[in-house]
């Protein structure tokens, strides 16, 4: 039997260990897993490593999470926040450790580590303070630089409608990095919005494949099961 | 090298075996030939799903007679249907599941095994030969537990289990177990671990039938 | 405008030159683009590179072109058949060069190509005859192989539905190659069975985005466009 | 450093000028700020499909009030909407159009252009300054065209048409050309080549708001 359901953000979010590496999808606030962060904050883990895109907008998420003093390091393309100062003021406070990675490096290095690429090559970033101490190497008469995968212990996530195996379908630009987190983590947990039965969901359309999906948990009012025949995709 | 047969395990016996050793929930890659067969032999009471490399998680048994479509077919290129929960993806993802460690199970058929765990099984070397090696490779390096699946020896006799491959290596040191028609295998630094034995099959049947040490390895746990 | 559409495979395929480097889509026949393997075999060009996963079946297709002796060197994981005795003859003969890659790492060389990839490491093949001559190197203890991407000039694939763009829905496991070399050609040309007006894909659903596509030619009776508001997808 | 103002071409003028060099049918990414309105300046007879990297190809103009979606955002994180055609997809598969060549148009403001075409548009380097680098790399390194928008000077009136970059670089020799108030410019060993000047400024204006050499490049082809 196969079901991964659970019944509460915490018992989705399960141990995590003091110093783990945690990814966390969303663009800004889009697929942004905001009730698993608040079970990570209750949960109460330190040290650790935040692989995100951004470090936190608002008051809520991962800008609480960065204020609560869990996060001793985050890796992310684009920390800058126009509502939020949380990063900012750890940062300049010296207590939160930043490395800087081009987005699409970032990316393609979760993408890599979630199928079985140790390194790879890249044009961007070449000559660039960013890819200081890296190292280049030409293809083609093109300068590119050496980039390792990145893995999680735990990536948080947020898609729109799972099934019982984890197979999930995400909603229009709320996808971008959490197909490739779930890809990348030992565990990966997956807030919805609804969870169908098996069968339900057109294999053609599915985009994360359940077998990167190690547990889901409906948020909100619709934690009732979608039923038989009753949802082939995100707008059907 | 020939020698008199003993009663061993049908193929299909070997493929009962193989299935009581996956668990409940696992994902599960079947190579093409003998290891399809532990399909249909997973005990009721567990959910297993099947991945096909060719871009199919979820996979089901071969559709009913004359209900088959061209575009639904396995890596062995024969039509199958698909079960409740299944996925399509490209062949990029496909591997990324394999490589990217995130299949429980691979069973592979071989040429040659050898106590350290190398499998041979997707060339004989010979110059006019025609070779291909499809996803094997892929498989042994990424999937978390590699078994194989195999009868003893070869039609002429020839002992499959090997201290070196002869044949080219599909993988190194990759092998946890081996399921033949005449003993359940471990491999290991110190030979091939014999973990149990088929029914009326000797230890010293095993032994004479394998170009390689065996050490006795059954305990209470070998039918784990 | 973007219109991509052609009227059929003889203009779909367009020039291609002697010595070309091109890839087809399918695995065995499922999604096998044999119309405009037919046109490349009427054009006529020769001393070709093939890049697909096997190496032809049955007498038409990959096969008759191999036969039709245009193919000088292929690159595939898997060119045994037992329906086609082509390349057998053409390879014993010594007629025909063959690059040996193993299936995963044929589809990440090819998605590296259509990625701006370089190269990149894998454990796959690492100490077998098929890494013979490549670089090694350990990461994490783990002996890895550094591969090189794979690009193409032109991109044969076959798709079950396309809009004008050229955004693309597959059928079940006749998608395999076909969105990776989609992203590697040059020029990416694609066979359908109909073609929907821009608008009538569901964007969640869409496997293969326009960008990636130069033509696209409906084959067979269903050549009329599929009218507003009829399609979704594959199976809706 | 500070000049008197030229008479110079709006901001609205600058967006219409750059959106004058996208052809009809190209695939186009429009950096945050600035380029952003290059979007509604497209000529109605041409088609243009909009990339943002956060994983939408078609993109439309911003939603009626009230109308708008949280999950539909552009990389800016503003919310969009989509046109016919339009496609979502994940970030590696959006930086695969971005790093693999297929965007044909990239449109990136800019804090420095090297007349050798290196770009600093993403930090200052000061040591309290939280850095963020977000695509421009990636854009940089991928767009077939890079295609800068810029006020030609700073508000300070310090020249942004440089001998050498002095902050950090996006990347090395990625611009093509330079769109700003004052001139259509193009980058080249020989420095910067001034391919038009806007109504009302001289080519002395531009050359006394440029830090590195300028050539006169004007012709008959210069409003292509």
């Amino acid at each position: 039997m196969i079901d991964k359901r659970a019944s509460d953000p915490v018992s989705a979010l399960g141990e995590v260990d003091d110093g783990a590496t945690v990814m966390i999808g969303g663009f800004g606030e889009a697929g942004s897993p905001v009730e698993l962060i608040d079970a990570l904050i209750d949960q109460g883990a330190g040290d650790l490593t935040v692989v995100s895109n951004n470090a936190g907008s608002g008051t809520t998420g991962l800008a609480a999470l960065i204020r609560a003093g869990q996060v001793a390091r985050i890796v992310c393309s684009f920390p800058k926040s126009s509502d939020s100062t949380a990063f900012a003021e750890m940062y300049r406070a010296g207590r939160i450790e930043l490395e800087l990675v081009p987005q699409g490096t970032l990316a393609e290095r979760i993408r890599a580590g979630g199928a079985g690429i140790p390194a790879f090559y890249t044009p961007t970033s070449a000559g660039t303070d960013l890819a200081a101490g890296k190292e280049h190497r030409r293809f083609a008469d093109r300068e590119c630089v050496l980039e390792n995968a990145i893995c999680a212990d735990v990536a948080l996530i947020k898609a729109a409608i799972a099934d019982w195996h984890g197979n999930l379908l995400f909603t229009k630009t709320a996808r971008n990095f959490s197909p490739l987190m779930a890809m990348a983590a030992r565990t990966t947990v997956v807030q919805v919005e609804a969870i169908a039965q098996p069968g339900n969901l057109n294999p053609e359309h599915v985009v994360t494949p359940g077998i990167f999906v190690d547990r889901v948990v409906a948020i909100g009012d619709r934690q009732q099961l979608l039923g038989s025949g009753t949802h082939s995709g995100g707008s059907r | 090298m020939t020698r008199p047969r003993v009663p061993g395990l049908s193929r299909r016996e070997i493929a009962e075996r193989v299935a009581l050793d996956i668990p409940d929930g696992a994902y599960v890659n079947l190579g093409i030939g003998m290891p399809e067969m532990v399909a249909q032999c997973i005990p009721p009471d567990r959910e297993v799903m099947l991945h096909t490399e060719n871009g199919l998680l979820g996979m089901g048994p071969p559709p009913l007679e004359g209900q088959g479509d061209p575009d639904l077919i396995n890596a062995g290129k024969r039509q199958v249907t698909i079960m409740p929960g299944a996925s399509f993806f490209h062949q990029a993802d496909s591997f990324a599941m394999i490589r990217g460690g995130h299949l429980d199970v691979c069973v592979l058929g071989a040429m040659q095994v050898a106590a350290s765990g190398d499998l041979a099984n997707w060339s004989t070397g010979q110059p006019d030969e025609v070779p291909g090696v499809g996803g094997a490779m892929d498989l042994v390096s990424g999937a978390k537990t590699v078994l194989v699946m195999t009868s003893h020896c070869t039609h002429s006799g020839e002992p499959k289990l090997v201290a070196e491959c002869r044949y080219p290596l599909t993988g190194r040191a990759v092998v946890s177990r081996v399921y033949t028609d005449l003993a359940v295998i471990d491999v290991g630094s110190d030979g091939f671990r014999i973990r149990q034995l088929a029914p009326g099959v000797s230890l010293c049947d095993v032994a004479e039938r394998t170009s390689a040490p065996v050490v006795d390895a059954r305990s209470d746990s070998c039918t784990d």
